[in-house]
């Protein structure tokens, strides 16, 4: 790998400083530009659905990861020995489609020689995860799905999807000892299925019933009534919404309409600001959602929040476009820029991605990573890439306003291996 | 006896390489090909094996379709049936190279399964059965064979006497060798007994029953052969990916490649699935490099692509690249 | 009233059929055009009554002219709406209606004029018995009917019949020809008769064209070409002495082409 | 809730969708009756209609009314245009190139509805009100009602069309033959045109009913392609028997989302399988009964 | 001529061939020696949704023998030739060749037996080229599998030479040489009548069934047509029936007639006798 070049070719992305040319990793230019500083160039592969059925929330996602590139790029990454990192990015709409995902990862990866990839789904990330780790490619993506957990060359800056899961059972039962929860979520994807057993498991720890409802994650407003119906059935005092916000918010909307008074909490990529906007119902007091991070918009000025709020500047957002979508994907790149900052050009010049890779394990022992006040402290060990556990349950309270309660984390089960047992 | 010269003569007519130039020009492609991964780099030469393993599953479609008559939108479906077996296979510790002819047989019988309507039913009615034994298919993949969105392809099948067939170059000239068998063998097959029945049955099945040929069996056979051809191409995927996803089976990767038949050519097995195969695959990639993977221009452009072709082309892209060829055979004169 | 001038066919891509072709229709007549096959009989009706367009053909030379207007290269609606109606050869009804839909159909047509279903029942009366039956399985003779029946709709002035005779038993050619002749002589019309049957249309005809590899070869009125020696022969079937038995006709081949 | 107030909800919503899948079906079966052609692009023209109508009414804010007529007018014309452009080149050819012409346009069109909307399908409905109907276990909101007017209301319509006029003889008649069609004088031409775009803005029309049910969304031509079972049900050549089409097509869907939950047996399970329960109808009906419950059998003869 | 007994054989060596060529080949030193009928059909009903097509119907033919049946259009005659051709169910009754019941036996199967037939139109195979069409009637003979096909061994090479022979013969018979690599769309209606002849005469049949063969031909067609028929059937012994509705080639060709009306035969036997029958007359010359 990385011996042959391939042909290079214009590469048509949006700003043309941007464009990654083919070339080898890190190409060091040597000395460049009048101020005199050593400069190096990494390609990074952008993985996004801005298309397909997720494309409600990854959108918003492509646009935070884009304008982390360009403001960190802006404001200079420098490896530590101080060589300054240019990175050029890639982005391919993949459409949710997992075989797409691979094509275009074989194309990050053959064609620009990437070290690293900012990607997206569950499914893709999933199966591409051993392939990753045999090319070295660092991965670090939106799926926070348990199964990445153990998989050396997946990172991501959150709680695994089973452990946030849990955070939200231990919250119902807070709540309401003994609930009936109704878990909507399509059986047939696997982002949705992911945190499902370790749910299983929680709930059966602290004495929840819980029933499964079909929900699809394409779904219409049709679709998502005849899964309220269902749920129906059940009397539920609580749902859980596996799915994206898109279809968790319609069934939001179908529970108002059929008059189901169970409270529903989503999954992180459920809910956010737009929900009651979306459910378009008087949702009030019956939604909430999963977040391991308060959303910007409550923690303005905060370090971190400020950079992205920045960064959006910079491309010229309206500071109401920031949210919690956008966060997430200026998240993940700054979690790569963290890294690059962690080691020095030879090494990442020789190892590529392993540098990487090395250099965020490194927090196990060594200093714990933050991205600013938005995590607390993240250690990934080798092994176990589970930065923190703890999670807020966030209310759309009766006042119409968004209440974040917790941080709670889950206890008594270990829900990343219940989801790995589980499936 | 004009019979007993012609007998000589009759073989030769037959074959595939006729003249001399079709000889030099085998060979030549044939090394071309062969030093390809050495001149062009992994991401052409991983892309070429990529097409060639649809290559496979269109000229699947061509000998159903395009020989037969039997319009089938399930192909996608039928090359599921091959991937997820030949995928399944290889979970359980069988070789890769075992798995895909597995993967294909069981697409086979699939394919058998679903020539159950093509005994009634013609044209338009046909077609609607095949969705709606494609969308069957699909509903099965994703609640029952693969729940979990996809089906890992285990990377230890791929590896034969300690060569890693699943990658780089060893990838691309498994690819190759096995798409060159599935060319030879389908060319043969069109020039067979077996493939001017499918042709009688497809102009015209009513006197094709009278003259003795068994429609039915060869309605069956058919969907057989095309599907085994698709199967194939499913265990090959299976070699190429990592996982097996129901995604790769959709109603519209059914439709790609019916229209990959009809603009390269139906009917033109090997030919035409190329010509149609280089259309649509070949422009759909390079659309999605331009334009960083947005289907909307696929839409449109293979859209448009593929009515203008039917409409004016009704032979396909391979009476295009006749008239090409009669062109500069009678260059400079236009006639 | 119908003046075809020389004109020429030619169908797509550059097939050229007629070669410069002349016939003239007087009004209230019946002008039979003879030929073997692929001679172009068809074909010129076509070129009258537009219908060549869809077959994607066109007339490139010479004129067609009815009643002194030019109608070549029209849309058959057009020609039809003038009065000139065309009935296909090979029986092309509307077999998945019923006779009484087939009529209803064309008569949608005509909703402008009236048009008289009964008309096609006076004239053929074994259809209104059939009424209810699709047409598609109609006899042979009964399909012909109806296929003329259908262009009485329009009250047309001039009729195309296109092999009239094609396929059906001796005794119901006798019966089709007779309603030709009535409505002939009943309706007034004018009929241009392309036909293979060379004796039944002579029988009707005033005068006849022969027709061969799309150029005129012998014209003249009907009965001296039922008296012409070569028209005898090849197209009767009456070859002098021996009369054309076809069992001998085995060691006979006919070289002789008067073109 | 009990039992039956449940199954007494899951019929009505059958029913609603039942009106609505017989709009989307009408489509099909008009043009059917007058090419003897199934157009595959239907789909994306309901897709395509109903984003606009979307853009009018929401994005522009001109409302439901406007929003309608767009749909209409888009409808008509883009479905006429497929005919003059691509269903009558075609004509006499065979179904195969008809069928892969027409899913060309399919494309285009599903291309065309992501290009007005801006890249993507949006999710978003085309109406919104807290209104609603309760009796009993059955709730309608405001979007069930307009789309049960709008389905109705184009069957209503299209089928008067046809049964007070000659128009749906003729054009059964152009159907079959055009070529003898139009050697009597039929108008072919304008009636297949005519045909095909009161089959568009028959689709204008289902795509608000549906987009009203279902919302706008990348996957509302999956209920088009869906209502093909209703068209096959029906028989492709009728048109006031689609209501029937449509009627059973939708309570069945419904009837099998309610039987689900108790076909989970372990490994075994259905969980889904009213998605494919059209699928299945389709196909069993195609086994069965290729004409319909209402259509005209074919004659073949040698 | 091309199919006389002594026609040579091609030699193959490893390769039986001969046994093929005796399995399809009907030609005979006397031709079908001992049975009396070749073909019989009797007491056939056929109903349409309560139209009755044919109504106990029936003929016999005897070796070399042709006979036509005629009678006015809808009387059933294409009908009857259906049943024979196993295109049609029968309501009743019975078809039996060379002594064997195939009543129940699907059509391909009655083709391989040495029962062919022509069409009323042409129902070639129109985007194969004539020598393509005439070998597809050899299929039911083909003597490889879909292994030997794929892979073109030597089996499959062999036969498809035999299989090219054959055709030619059926060319040569019918003078089809300067059509052989045309395709048959577009070749003038009586070369595919030709074509279609030639297609069911390699087949080497015993019988073959006519629907109309000489409709649209003009008159020197129709004379090429006869003598191919009177040819085959004086050097080869096959028979024939015809449905015709020309009378003057009835009259000249056919040995018996059998004339049918609204699905009932009304009249049978030589042709001058027929013609002369008032009922015939009645029903279908007319006055
Ligand atoms: N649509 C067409 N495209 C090209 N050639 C055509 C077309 N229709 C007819 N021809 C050719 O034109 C010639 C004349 O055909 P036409 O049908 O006019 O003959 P005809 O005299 O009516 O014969 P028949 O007695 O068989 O009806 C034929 O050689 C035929 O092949
Ligand atoms: N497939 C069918 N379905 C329904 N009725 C049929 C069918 N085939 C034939 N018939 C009917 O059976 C009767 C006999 O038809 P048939 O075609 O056998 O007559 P024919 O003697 O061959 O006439 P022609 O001389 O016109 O060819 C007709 O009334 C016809 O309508
Ligand atoms: C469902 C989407 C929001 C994508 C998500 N990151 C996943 O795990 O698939
Ligand atoms: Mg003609
Ligand atoms: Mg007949």
């Amino acid at each position: 790998k990385g011996g042959t070049t391939a042909t290079p070719t214009a590469s048509p992305t949006a700003a043309a400083t941007q464009t990654a040319t083919a070339s080898p990793a890190g190409t060091a230019t040597g000395t460049a530009g009048a101020t005199g500083e050593k400069t190096m160039e990494i390609n990074v592969g952008l993985l996004v659905d801005l298309s397909g059925p997720t494309s409600d929330v990854g959108k918003d996602y492509a646009k935070g990861a884009e304008l982390a590139f360009k403001y960190f790029n802006e404001k200079g990454i420098y490896t530590k020995d101080g060589v300054r990192v240019k990175i050029n990015y890639v982005k391919r709409d993949y459409g949710y489609k997992p075989p797409k995902a691979e094509e275009f990862y074989r194309e990050f990866r053959d064609r620009y020689n990437v070290i690293a990839i900012v990607g997206w789904g569950t499914a893709d990330t999933e199966s591409l995860s051993d392939r990753t780790a045999k090319d070295k490619i660092v991965y670090i993506s939106a799926s926070y799905s348990a199964k990445l957990v153990p998989k050396p060359f997946n990172f991501f800056p959150a709680p695994d999807y089973s452990t946030q899961a849990c955070a939200a059972v231990t919250w119902m039962s807070q709540k309401k000892p003994g609930a009936t929860v109704v878990l909507l979520y399509d059986h047939k994807i696997a982002y949705s299925k992911s945190p499902i057993p370790a749910i299983k498991a929680m709930a059966e720890k602290l004495g929840l019933k819980v029933v499964d409802v079909d929900l699809p994650l394409k779904a219409d407003e049709a679709s998502a009534e005849a899964a309220i119906r269902e749920a129906m059935k059940y009397n539920p005092d609580f749902m859980w919404c596996g799915n994206t916000i898109g279809s968790c918010s319609l069934a939001a909307r179908a529970a108002a309409k059929l008059g189901l008074n169970a409270v529903m909490i989503a999954n992180v990529w459920g809910f956010d600001e737009r929900f009651p906007e979306l459910a378009a119902a008087d949702v009030k007091g019956k939604v909430g959602g999963v977040s391991p991070w308060i959303w910007p918009e409550y923690a303005k000025d905060k370090p971190g929040y400020r950079e992205t709020y920045e960064a959006a500047k910079m491309a010229g957002m309206k500071e109401d476009e920031v949210n919690l979508r956008v966060m997430q994907g200026f998240m993940n790149v700054w979690l790569l820029v963290k890294a690059i900052s962690m080691v020095d050009s030879k090494t990442l010049k020789e190892k590529g991605g392993e540098a990487l890779k090395e250099a965020l394990e490194s927090s196990c022992q060594g200093e714990p990573i933050k991205l600013g006040d938005i995590t607390p402290e993240m250690r990934y060990c080798p092994g176990k890439h589970l930065p923190f556990t703890s999670s807020y349950i966030v209310v759309y309270g009766e006042d119409g306003e968004f209440h974040f309660e917790g941080p709670i984390t889950p206890e008594g089960v270990d829900c990343v291996k219940a989801t790995l047992e589980g499936s | 006896m004009p019979a007993g010269v012609f007998k000589e003569t009759y073989l030769q007519q037959m074959a595939h390489l006729r003249y001399p130039i079709h000889v030099y020009s085998a060979i030549a492609a044939l090394a071309l090909l062969a030093a390809l991964p050495f001149m062009a780099g992994p991401f052409i030469a991983n892309k070429l094996a990529f097409y060639m393993v649809y290559l496979v599953a269109a000229i699947g479609l061509n000998i159903t379709t395009g020989l037969a008559g039997q319009i089938s939108l399930a192909h996608a479906a039928l090359m599921g049936a091959g991937a997820y077996t030949a995928a399944w296979l290889t979970l359980h510790g069988i070789n890769i190279l075992a798995a895909i002819p597995a993967g294909a047989l069981m697409a086979a019988a699939v394919g058998t399964l679903l020539s159950l309507p093509s005994f009634r039913l013609k044209g338009y009615y046909l077609a609607m059965a095949s969705i709606a034994a494609q969308e069957i298919l699909f509903y099965t993949y994703q609640r029952w064979v693969a729940s979990d969105q996809y089906m890992p392809v285990n990377d230890d099948a791929k590896v034969l006497l300690g060569l890693e067939l699943g990658e780089g170059k060893l990838l691309y000239y498994t690819t190759l060798a096995l798409t060159l068998i599935a060319v030879w063998t389908a060319a043969n097959i069109g020039r067979s007994s077996i493939g001017r029945a499918m042709k009688a049955v497809r102009d015209n099945d009513i006197s094709a029953e009278i003259v003795g040929i068994n429609v039915t069996r060869t309605k069956a056979l058919a969907f057989a052969i095309g599907s085994f051809y698709a199967g194939l191409a499913g265990g090959l995927l299976a070699l190429h990916l990592t996982a097996i996803d129901y995604d790769n089976f959709t109603l519209e990767q059914s439709i790609d490649f019916l229209a990959m038949v009809l603009v390269g050519g139906a009917g033109r097995i090997i030919w035409g699935s190329l010509l149609g195969l280089a259309a649509i695959m070949a422009s759909q990639s390079m659309l999605e490099m331009v334009f960083e993977g947005n289907p909307m221009y696929k839409y449109l452009v293979l859209g448009a692509a593929i009515a203008y072709f039917v409409v004016k082309e009704p032979e396909g892209l391979i009476a295009v690249l006749r008239r090409v060829k009669e062109y500069f055979r009678l260059w400079p004169y236009s006639y | 009233m119908l003046e075809v001038n020389n004109i020429e066919v030619v169908y797509h891509p550059y097939i050229l059929v007629l070669k410069g072709i002349s016939i003239s229709v007087p009004e209230k007549s019946i002008v039979a055009v003879l030929g073997p096959n692929g001679a172009g009989k068809t074909t010129l009706l076509k070129a009258v009554s537009g219908l060549i367009k869809l077959d994607r053909g066109r007339v490139t030379k010479g004129y067609i002219s009815y009643m002194g207007e030019h109608i070549e290269n029209r849309d058959p609606e057009d020609v039809s709406r003038r009065g000139i109606v065309y009935v296909v050869e090979g029986r092309r009804i509307f077999k998945e209606l019923t006779v009484e839909e087939n009529i209803e159909a064309v008569a949608y047509a005509w909703r402008d004029r009236n048009p008289d279903p009964d008309l096609v029942y006076k004239y053929f009366p074994r259809l209104r018995v059939r009424r209810t039956t699709r047409a598609g399985y109609l006899s042979g003779g009964e399909q012909q009917m109806l296929a003329i029946g259908l262009a009485l709709l329009a009250r047309p002035r001039l009729l195309l019949l296109d092999e009239p005779s094609l396929g059906l038993a001796p005794k119901i050619v006798s019966e089709v020809y007779d309603s030709i002749r009535r409505l002939h002589e009943e309706e007034g019309m004018t009929i241009l008769l392309a036909e293979q049957n060379a004796r039944k249309a002579l029988e009707i005809a005033d005068h006849g064209y022969i027709i061969e590899n799309g150029k005129i070869v012998l014209e003249g009125p009907a009965e001296k070409l039922r008296e012409d020696k070569d028209v005898k022969e090849f197209y009767l079937g009456m070859r002098g002495a021996e009369s054309g038995s076809y069992r001998r006709a085995k060691w006979y081949r006919r070289k002789k082409r008067w073109v | 809730m009990g039992e039956l107030g449940q199954l007494v909800s899951y019929i009505v919503a059958g029913s609603i969708m039942g009106v609505v899948y017989a709009a989307l079906a009408l489509g099909f079966n008009i043009v059917y009756r007058v090419s003897k052609s199934i157009n595959f692009a239907h789909p994306a023209l309901v897709l395509l209609s109903a984003t606009v109508a979307y853009i009018a009414a929401v994005r522009a804010g001109l409302g439901l009314a406007a929003g309608t007529l767009a749909a209409l007018a888009v409808g008509f014309a883009v479905s006429a245009a497929t005919e003059r452009l691509v269903a009558r080149p075609l004509r006499g050819r065979p179904p195969i190139a008809l069928i892969a012409a027409t899913l060309g346009v399919y494309y285009v069109l599903k291309g065309v509805s992501m290009f007005v909307a801006g890249g993507s399908i949006p999710q978003a409905s085309l109406l919104r009100s807290e209104f609603s109907l309760r009796a009993g276990p059955v709730t309608l909101s405001a979007s069930d009602i307009a789309a049960i007017a709008a389905g109705a209301g184009i069957v209503a319509i299209v089928v008067a069309l046809h049964r007070l006029t000659r128009l749906g003889v003729a054009m059964r008649a152009v159907a079959e033959d055009p070529y003898g069609a139009a050697a009597y004088g039929l108008p072919v031409k304008l009636l297949t045109m005519l045909s095909w775009g009161l089959a568009g803005a028959a689709g204008g029309l289902a795509a608000i009913a549906v987009a009203l049910k279902a919302n706008l969304s990348p996957i509302l031509e999956v209920y088009v392609i869906k209502a093909l079972a209703a068209s096959l049900l029906a028989g492709l050549d009728t048109v006031a028997g689609i209501i029937v089409g449509g009627l059973v097509l939708g309570v069945t869907e419904q009837l099998v989302r309610f039987l689900e939950p108790y076909l989970r047996f372990g490994v075994i399970d259905f969980t889904g399988i009213h998605e494919a329960a059209a699928y299945m109808i389709m196909l069993l009906v195609l086994l069965v009964k290729p004409y319909g419950l209402f259509g005209t059998e074919r004659i073949e003869r040698v | 001529m091309f199919f006389a007994a002594n026609a040579p054989r091609i030699e193959v060596s490893r390769f039986d061939y001969r046994a093929l060529w005796e399995e399809s080949s009907t030609y005979r030193e006397k031709p079908h020696g001992k049975l009396e009928y070749i073909l019989e059909v009797e007491g056939i009903r056929v109903e349409f949704g309560g139209i009755v097509a044919v109504d106990n119907a029936g003929f016999r033919l005897r070796p070399g023998e042709i006979l036509a049946v005629i009678g006015p259009n809808g009387a059933g005659k294409t009908s009857l030739l259906n049943v024979v051709s196993g295109f049609y169910k029968p309501k009743s009754g019975r078809v039996v060749f060379e002594g064997r019941d195939i009543t129940r036996l699907p059509p391909h199967a009655r083709a391989k037996l040495g029962l062919a037939r022509t069409f009323q139109h042409s129902e070639l195979f129109k985007h194969m080229t004539v020598a393509e069409n005439i070998m597809t009637g050899l299929e039911p003979w083909r003597r490889y599998s879909i292994v030997d096909a794929a892979f073109w061994t030597r089996r499959a090479q062999r036969w498809e030479e035999w299989a090219r022979e054959k055709a030619e013969r059926a060319i040569d018979l019918l003078e089809l040489h300067e059509y052989r690599d045309q395709i048959v769309e577009g070749l003038p209606p009586g070369v595919q009548k030709r074509v279609d002849l030639a297609r069911a005469l390699a087949q080497d049949p015993k019988v073959v069934l006519m629907d109309e063969p000489m409709a649209g031909l003009s008159r020197e067609e129709k004379e090429d047509l006869a003598r191919a028929i009177v040819e085959v059937n004086e050097t080869r012994g096959i028979s024939f029936v015809l449905v015709e509705h020309d009378l003057e080639v009835v009259m000249d060709l056919c040995d018996n007639v059998v004339v049918m009306d609204s699905g009932r035969v009304i009249a049978e036997g030589p042709p001058h006798k027929v013609a002369n029958d008032p009922r015939v007359i009645e029903a279908y010359i007319g006055g």
